[in-house]
């Protein structure tokens, strides 16, 4: 397989998703000739002209509650909301309308859409710029949300997603985007499926379940296990909803101690719905409490002295993973 | 309701202002006895679902549009199978103007199986997706995206559709209208902003909710804007047809800013409304701009119908719905399980 | 102590809170002459004129951002939501700015206003105007949220909102305007303080955890599992944040099993958060999985054939409570 | 920057445009003089800020003001200690304008523990309350309800203060400024949306994204508006003047278009900018249309300043700028522990 960057890998997914259906347009802010601030999708309005790569005016609420009308009736559109910190201006189109049409309608009324926006801290972006809201839209039925962990599931997510028949929200970790790795050739096309968590390592000690940016810090803390002579499976949640409950309770019931990691906040956020679930259905089999790591309940700091400690990161997710391991917790 | 008002004596005033009236274009004789029909159905329709709430047979609440039909039905006859529309809180007149039948409409605003969303969606989210009718909507100004949207696509996959929103005055509050406005004018998208200026959101007059002018907002972003009488049917099927024109012809977005009024309180528990708006407004706008009789007028004068006919039209229209009633009121529910279904398209 | 109803009580604590402090004003959509749709706040205008009990226009966003400035500078709003379903309107400026000002001014600003809104289903009311929508705020570091379940919590909790330093979310439950309850009479003020859960009811066979409509749910569930000749603690949680998890800890430690309940759509929902720290902190008591109750995760649908359904009610609770009791719990 | 460019020839056109400048509301030539230095101040800001980033030495990106030094000092020049300013996220100029200082500014852009504040916001919120600037906004139109809210609650107070609402040409694009605007006008509060119309947002031009008439949209919403030369620091003040008059007077709420240019890219690094704007367009305004030695000429003529003085103003200001510098690259940073402090006021 060939190396690509995460970002030629969103690229890609949209311009073969293009070329294959003329119903699927994108818009977004600058997201024609700039291709995004992030400059991801650069090349595709060159291709794809101003009609379907198209630039909006600073109007998100305004922009995704058009493509929801564009989705009821016949278009699929992806929609680019360049930081996930503004989906609290789309909610109520988000929420309120895209999320509840099919049901509302009885089935009748269907939205095919997109919207793809990213996640992620540590950029020094501050308070606005850096946040991780998948929790929230993954309480709303009727929405999807599927959290890519590296090149080849960005791509491979996002063509499911532009082919789904819901809305479906993506984040895309912003400080991956120039990460490479494998992607199969265009002529392989690779749809991942929704709702298929997916093993990365396999290990007996202890399982690591986790979404996106932390994935990552999964892995690696799963080495950092070896080296104390420990294995770990390690699972990528892929998509909070629908949720693959099996893989996790599978690997679970098999190793008995487990850390859920994401990068959310924690409280109220997404490993608090894994984790519960985990606790009461692999309740039997747990050989200590089930962990979780979500970004500290704090706004983001600015500060470079500030915000790194408010991550996950591997250095704790090992300490915890041996103190759980050894039976070092604390029993309150 | 309905035909015993159509023949009732007009004012002198009202009659003049029917017959002064813009001439519709081109339509024939039995294309306006249809619209006539359409608004007394619309009358009939909330007249039964009023009386149903009365009756607590109904679930939750309604919000009735009698005395708002002529924007419905004159906006509504100028679009064909190729447009949609978007609707409202007060939605039931979009519905049966846009081509719905009585049945299906009951059902849905008793949860019935049979209803247009199989109960799920009821009164304020009832959605006809046959007759292009994307559906009532419960978030103030929460379809003016959708419907600008769904122009959008008309262009976009060149069906020479149109796309029609219909919004209350109050929904000027939203800044959505604005941002989706923009765009429309941007993109020379082909929308019909259709406003329907009944005066009050809820309880509070348009002044204390509106400041500068509905129209010279339309134009600064770009929209064409017009004002009509929207107790005038023919004067409202004229200004839709020439949006719709427009709108065909590439030319872009307009917003009609439709008068009108509702007769009934906000939703059908707003008995008391003494204290927003005073009996003798409601009993001007019921007795001398009523859009049936108004309309009956015409068509009395023009020839096309005799009084007795229009008679026969309420009364066919009357025994239609009270039948459909009948029937929703018998239909079943639907199973439990249903609820687990259609959370997604499949 | 008299009786009044939770309409009653909710008028009070804002007179009360109105005449103590000149500085406090209330807005929102048809507050004043009408009082609300629900007519809880009939009467207000009268005392206290239309400079302080201000009628907006549609204009949620709007009117939420500018009581965050008013609230910044000198003001204390108290905001009326009409429907809970309406945050999706307001969650840029309640969650990028109320939320997040005084972090990001490392202490300088505060942002002391009050949004009161409601939750609750089963009214007919259908997807848009029936959503419980506390955990999506309550995930968002920086507000608190407080979710009375009767007429005194009502007023003791919206008072100590009203004199909080920082943006409170306050959730009413439309159901309940009209129940009544004792409440202190007004010489006897009553500020009930955020972060205590209240135990309502002791026991010693499971514990009960509840939030605002679904605390009545557990009282009665309780008295169900009485006549089976067991008790329970139920706790009411007042306040999601700040969250009082000692006392639930200590409660679910004593007891051993737990039932929590919430009316937000379960997956990614509040009982998620209570169910994954009690599964955590108090791992090493349980004697059966933690189970949660929440509503189902399906917009809430029109028909009365269908609704009821989907909110948890004293059946089902009973029921699982005698399998958790009974270990007849299943095991997986 | 400064001094020197302030000495340099203008072209003959700038000259007479500065002439012809309305004059300012009896300013005596020491307030004039801050005015200038005011500029230059945000100048050195800005340029010192760059220069940070290419060294690598800012964490994250910033937004430079550099070329839109009028409207910043010009409107933050007619108000008082009762006024509050919102900013957006190109928001240094607004701060130094209200009077903010180098080192804490330079401190919080470094995110050290004596900026503004503490470190925790950024260039992006640095906020300045003691000077009544409620802070930077990193979210497009986010300030313009918290604007139109102090002007609220200067009123509710009775406190005769105006607020002054910064914001972009992009943010016309946001709904809620419309919201806003009409409950602005409905209640006639005492706020001025100062629009620096660079006619950019981010890559992408205004006549992209704006349908339509800024000064339309604000009338249309019942609100007094203004064109502007942004780059005329008189003319910015005087109508600044008009409006903080019209708002103290409680006639209500302005808007001024002050059409204005940014000399830098859309952030620091934004460099090839050449598919969006072109090189020439960036020069004329930087050769012919800067505010800086546009006003210094009008020093000049009025004799309020000979060119050695206006150097002697710059390079001092470089100087100060520059120590702040070194002070803020050498001040600790906050303690780790800080990062859990200020979640909730307390
Ligand atoms: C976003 C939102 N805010 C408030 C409401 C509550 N509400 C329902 S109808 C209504 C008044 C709407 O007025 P208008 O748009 O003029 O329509 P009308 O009822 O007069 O037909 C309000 C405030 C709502 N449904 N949605
Ligand atoms: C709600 C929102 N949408 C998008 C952005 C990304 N963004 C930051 S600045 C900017 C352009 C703003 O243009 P304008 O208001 O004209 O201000 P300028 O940068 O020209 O000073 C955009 C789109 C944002 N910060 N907030
Ligand atoms: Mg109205
Ligand atoms: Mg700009």
């Amino acid at each position: 397989m060939r190396t690509i960057t995460f970002s030629q890998a969103v690229n890609e997914a949209i311009a073969e998703e293009l070329r294959r259906d003329p119903t699927v347009f994108l818009w977004g802010e600058d997201v024609a000739e700039a291709g995004t601030p992030f400059k991801v999708l650069s090349g595709l309005v060159e291709e794809f002209g101003p009609e379907r790569i198209i630039d909006t005016p600073i109007s998100e609420p305004g922009f995704v509650g058009m493509a929801v009308g564009a989705a009821l009736t016949g278009t699929r559109p992806i929609v680019d909301l360049m930081f996930g910190d503004f989906l609290f201006l789309v909610m109520d189109q988000l929420c309120n309308q895209a999320a509840k049409q099919s049901y509302m309608s009885g089935g009748k009324l269907k939205v095919p859409m997109v919207l793809r926006t990213n996640l992620g801290a540590t950029r020094r972006s501050a308070a606005q710029h850096s946040q991780s809201l998948q929790a929230l839209v993954a309480h709303i039925p009727g929405l999807k949300v599927a959290l890519p962990s590296s090149p080849r599931e960005a791509k491979g997510l996002l063509k499911s997603a532009v082919r789904d028949d819901n809305p479906v929200v993506i984040f895309e970790d912003k400080l991956m985007y120039q990460a490479k790795g494998p992607v199969p050739e265009p002529e392989e096309e690779e749809l991942i499926p929704f709702g298929q968590a997916n093993r990365l390592q396999e290990g007996e000690d202890l399982s690591l379940v986790a979404t996106s940016s932390m994935v990552q810090v999964a892995e690696e803390a799963a080495e950092g296990l070896r080296a104390e002579g420990y294995s770990a499976d390690v699972i990528d949640v892929r998509t909070l909803v629908p949720l693959d409950e099996d893989t996790i309770l599978a690997s679970v019931r098999k190793t008995g101690r487990v850390i859920v990691l994401d990068e959310g906040h924690q409280s109220y956020g997404a490993t608090a719905e894994i984790a519960s679930r985990i606790a009461d259905k692999a309740f039997y089999h747990l050989d200590a409490p089930v962990t979780r790591f979500g970004a500290w309940d704090v706004p983001v700091p600015f500060s470079p002295a500030l915000e790194d400690q408010t991550v996950p990161d591997v250095a704790r997710t090992v300490e915890r993973a041996l103190q759980l391991i050894r039976g070092e917790v604390a029993r309150a | 309701m309905t035909a015993r008002k159509t023949t009732r004596k007009t004012t002198k005033t009202a009659r003049k202002a029917a017959r002064k009236t813009v001439d519709s274009a081109g339509r024939t004789p039995e294309q306006l006895l249809e619209a006539y029909r359409q608004m007394v159905r619309i009358r009939a329709f909330e007249d039964n679902a009023n009386e149903l709430y009365l009756q607590a047979k109904m679930p939750g609440l309604t919000h009735m549009s009698s005395g708002q039909e002529a924007s419905a039905v004159g906006v509504c006859e100028a679009l064909d199978e190729r447009d949609k529309i978007t609707s409202t809180h007060r939605g039931h007149g979009h519905c049966v103007a846009r081509g719905a039948t009585f049945r299906p409409m009951f059902c849905e605003l008793l949860g019935k199986e049979e209803g247009y969303c199989h109960g799920k969606g009821g009164s304020m989210h009832i959605a006809d997706q046959e007759n292009g009718n994307l559906g009532a909507n419960a978030i103030v100004g929460g379809s003016t995206g959708i419907a600008t949207g769904a122009a959008f696509s008309a262009k976009y996959l060149g069906t020479g559709g149109v796309a029609v929103c219909f919004l209350g005055d109050g929904a000027l509050g939203q800044g959505i209208l604005y941002e989706v406005m923009n765009m429309a004018a941007l993109w020379k998208l082909p929308v019909i902003y259709a406003c329907e200026n009944n005066q009050y959101g809820e309880y509070t007059h348009i002044d204390e909710m509106l400041a500068g002018n509905m129209l010279e907002r339309a134009r600064a972003f770009g929209i064409e804007a017009e004002e009509v009488d929207g107790q005038d049917l023919l004067a409202v099927m004229a200004a839709a047809d020439r949006a719709v024109a427009r709108a065909r012809a590439g030319e872009g977005a307009t917003f009609l800013a439709l008068k009108t009024y509702r007769y009934f309180g906000h939703h059908v528990g707003d008995i008391n409304r003494s204290y927003y708006r005073t009996k003798e407004e409601e009993e001007h706008w019921k007795a001398e701009r009523d859009p049936i009789p108004l309309f009956g007028e015409v068509l009395l004068e023009r020839g096309i119908a005799t009084a007795e006919e229009l008679t026969a039209i309420g009364e066919a229209i009357s025994r239609e719905a009270e039948e459909a009633v009948e029937y929703a009121l018998e239909a079943p529910y639907p199973p439990a399980e249903a609820a687990r279904d259609h959370v997604y398209a499949s």
